[in-house]
């Protein structure tokens, strides 16, 4: 059962994701991309971060993705016309893309075993929301991620609201 | 439970779609959208190592959550140079904004 | 985990839901497509140019100010759901996120991105 | 088998169900599914079934308040009006415009009725009568709104329509807008509380509801949620009285009856989770002897709020898009920023008591989470006066005319 669910959102995930590279139209490859996202939405739940998988569907699908939308929205000629969504060169970028794929497997399956049944791993805190709160605020663990993450943002949105203002002429 | 190298290769997929997809798109926004694969693809494996690593230690969900902050800062600040770009040279695809080239 | 299977069957239900009413509406309602009704509707008149027009760039700013405020609100969830634990420089802290944040707020408003025109 | 014990109704009624399954002769993880599965059609369909019966009920009110009958054809009073809409709808064509995407075009729709069902999974109707009880409760509910926006995206962009488009962009604007204040003041009864899970917010206002504790919180989530669901004086996606429609404008038949059905969940879905959040879900007098008593007292304090929306939206008229958003940004959200500010360190600073602690240790608590509450809010209403006149006197300055000038 819980292979038949890893195998749908897997699926999801992927599906989605070679729709996003592929599709010509933006606003179906973002669509895709919605798939894909809640794909891995769905691992986050098999691998019992379930607050990720909120914050997953939260941030990308309820923000990301409309910022995305939005923008395409806004550069909008390229989307229509008859050419391909694709470059010159997207023949090297299939081939690097499969070499560094059986190279990630090679690693994987040296490093790990993909043997099923009897893998066991420890258990997940009770309450691993509040864990995460407590050590996202500890004085010694992750306070100053905490807080860069805010500066971070500060910065992004400054930038990108002096990037993309029009100019008002007058 | 499912084997941790599953996860692993699942991750692996999908950032090489990912990174497909930013080798071989024209449009800068599709570009900034295989990004977003490729960074979820690290997300896949944060939270995958965390699980089977040790839960009791918070630290792959932080991660994760500082990729996500990350990632929605790339967008908003990527998205919005894209549009100002079209703003100027009327196009996003990227082989006609290499001004730089000389 | 466990907890879940109930939300991705109600998920399935809920989509099953519409699904069901559509197909019966499609098959109790009439099906005389013309070229007139599947037309795009714009009162009579006729539609010309390309509908997926070009959009001002205020709904990107807003859009824009809304991501960096949800990413806040994620790392303040936890915050919050660990609250009756955390000491007071804990709180402090959180204080001191949230003001960085309204500083961005701040900057948003002065420099008129929080505008309609 | 047990006796059926009347004191928790629910619990008894849940053995005799799983009882009997296992009697079939169904495995234990079998069974499991088909509870649950139960459970899913269960919510969906009170969900479903909860809008026959206010549609009727909130026409009739509208007109009350508007000095005429409403409904009052179809069946005792009009009460069966809704069946005659439901055949209309069900036997209208669904036209697909020539233009449109049709793959998302016909997903938009359900996942706008989707999106909003799924809230009910975790909203409590009695202590543990409830879909499941996340530990992520509230965190759930923002994330899986979430989907609706997307489906007025999707609706307005599929039907390549200039007019949807538009009003999807406007629509997806006021929601994402509105979204911001609506999780602030969410956050206030989540760090009262000390947990994400509904029923946990529900179990911690056992001596006290938290609309005593933060009203202004409950304020904002008032208004942001009546904004969320789209409702009047908030209403600018439908206008129906000034415009055609909103994103929706060309959908037909069933797949336009889905965005409505969706709306109207959603209307009453936000009332009981204000009511679960703020007003202390089931909780009520002789709940902890009778659960039973829970939902009643849970739709009781959902239709008493779900009242006042509809009294709103009777008298109140509708805002235009840029006061709408200036009101957001520039009011809530600075308003819920302090606001979660000042709960937060108010709360740790009075320590907080466990909330089964004696009366009196609990008054001097409420006191000061009152007190500070009283004072946001008399401090917001004098900077809000004083702008407010600053701004008009500059408008008079700017409309005082220019001297005339006399010529030599």
């Amino acid at each position: 059962m819980t292979y038949a669910v890893f195998i749908l959102f897997t699926l999801m995930a992927l599906c989605g994701g070679v729709l996003v590279v592929t599709q010509r139209n933006l606003v179906r490859a973002a669509t895709a991309l919605v798939l894909s996202l809640f794909g891995v939405a769905g691992l986050y739940v098999l691998l019992e971060a379930g607050f990720l998988a909120a914050v997953q569907v939260l941030v990308y699908i309820g923000a990301i993705a409309i910022l995305i939308i939005f923008a395409i929205m806004l550069t909008r000629r390229m989307v229509q016309g008859d050419e391909s969504g694709l470059n010159r060169q997207w023949g090297w970028a299939l081939v690097s893309a499969v070499v560094m794929f059986a190279l990630f497997c090679y690693v994987v399956v040296k490093a790990w075993p993909l043997a099923l049944g009897a893998v066991s791993a420890p258990a997940v805190p009770a309450d691993s929301t509040e864990a995460l709160g407590l050590a996202l605020l500890d004085w010694e663990q992750y306070v100053l991620p905490f807080e860069i993450a805010s500066v971070l943002l500060l910065s992004a949105m400054v930038g990108a609201v002096v990037i993309a203002r029009e100019k008002h002429d007058s | 439970m499912i084997p941790l190298s599953w996860y692993v290769l699942v991750s692996a997929a999908l950032f090489c779609i990912g990174l497909f997809g930013v080798l071989a798109r024209r449009n800068a926004v599709a570009i900034l959208m295989a990004v977003e694969l490729m960074l979820n693809a690290v997300n896949v494996n944060l939270v995958a190592f965390w699980r089977y690593g040790e839960p009791q230690a918070m630290a792959g969900q932080v991660f994760a959550l500082i990729v996500f902050t990350v990632a929605a800062a790339e967008a908003a600040v990527g998205l919005a140079l894209f549009i100002a770009i079209y703003r100027s040279r009327d196009t996003v695809a990227v082989e006609e904004i290499d001004l730089m080239k000389g | 985990m466990k907890d879940y299977e109930l939300i991705g069957l109600l998920f399935i239900v809920g989509l099953a839901l519409p699904v069901a009413a559509i197909l019966a509406g499609s098959i109790l309602g009439p099906r005389k497509p013309n070229r007139i009704k599947n037309d795009t509707y714009e009162c009579g008149m006729e539609t010309f140019g390309p509908t997926w027009v070009q959009f001002k760039v205020q709904y990107y700013l807003f859009a824009l100010v809304f991501v960096v405020f949800d990413i806040e609100l994620v790392f303040l969830f936890p915050f919050a759901a660990a609250f009756d634990k955390l000491p007071l420089y804990a709180v402090v802290e959180t204080v001191v996120f949230i003001l960085i944040l309204a500083a961005a707020l701040v900057y948003a408003w002065k420099r008129k991105a929080l505008e309609w025109f | 088998m047990n006796g059926f014990d009347i004191s928790n109704l629910f619990l008894s009624i849940g053995q005799v169900w799983t009882e009997w399954l296992l009697q079939l002769g169904l495995s234990a993880g079998w069974v499991s599914f088909v509870n649950k599965l139960a459970g899913a059609v269960l919510v969906t369909a009170f969900a479903v079934g909860t809008v026959v019966f206010t549609i009727v009920g909130e026409r009739k009110l509208i007109g009350r308040i508007q000095d005429r009958l409403g409904p009052n054809r179809v069946g005792p009073f009009g009460l069966l009006q809704t069946v005659p809409d439901v055949l209309k709808l069900l036997t209208k064509e669904i036209i697909t415009p020539a233009n449109a995407d049709k793959v998302l075009y016909s997903i938009a729709p359900m996942l706008a009725v989707a999106s909003v069902i799924l809230i009910w999974g975790v909203v409590p109707f009695a202590n543990g009568v409830m879909g499941v009880d996340l530990d992520i409760g509230a965190l759930y509910f923002v994330a899986v709104s979430s989907f609706g926006t997307l489906a007025i995206l999707l609706a307005g962009w599929s039907s390549n329509n200039k007019y949807a488009l538009v009003s999807a962009f406007r629509v997806v604007a006021q929601l994402i807008s509105y979204e911001v204040p609506l999780v602030l003041s969410l956050l206030v009864p989540v760090l009262l509380a000390g947990t994400m899970s509904m029923n946990g917010i529900v179990q911690a206002q056992a001596q006290g509801w938290f609309v005593i504790l933060a009203p202004i919180s409950m304020l904002i989530f008032f208004i942001s949620s009546t904004a969320e669901v789209g409702r009047s004086p908030f209403d600018l996606l439908e206008a129906d009285s000034e415009i055609v429609a909103g994103y929706n404008i060309e959908y037909s038949g069933m797949r336009f009856a889905m965005f409505f059905l969706g709306e109207w969940i959603h209307a009453f879905t936000i009332c009981g989770l204000t009511a679960t959040l703020f007003f202390g879900g089931w909780r009520g007098p002789f709940v902890d002897q009778v659960p039973a008593l829970g939902v009643i007292y849970f739709l009781v304090k959902m239709f008493a709020i779900y009242f006042v929306h509809i009294w709103i939206r009777t008298t109140m008229p509708r805002l235009r898009i840029d006061h709408l958003l200036d009101f957001n940004w520039k009011f809530l959200v600075p308003l819920s920023l302090v606001n979660l500010i000042v709960m937060s360190l108010a709360a740790r600073l009075t320590g907080m008591p466990r909330a089964d602690a004696a009366l009196g240790e609990l008054l001097p608590y409420w006191g000061v989470l009152l007190g500070v509450n009283v004072v946001l809010a008399a401090v917001t209403l004098y900077v809000l006066g004083v702008v407010g006149s600053r701004i008009r006197r500059r408008q008079e300055a700017a409309r005082e005319p220019e001297p005339a000038v006399t010529g030599p």
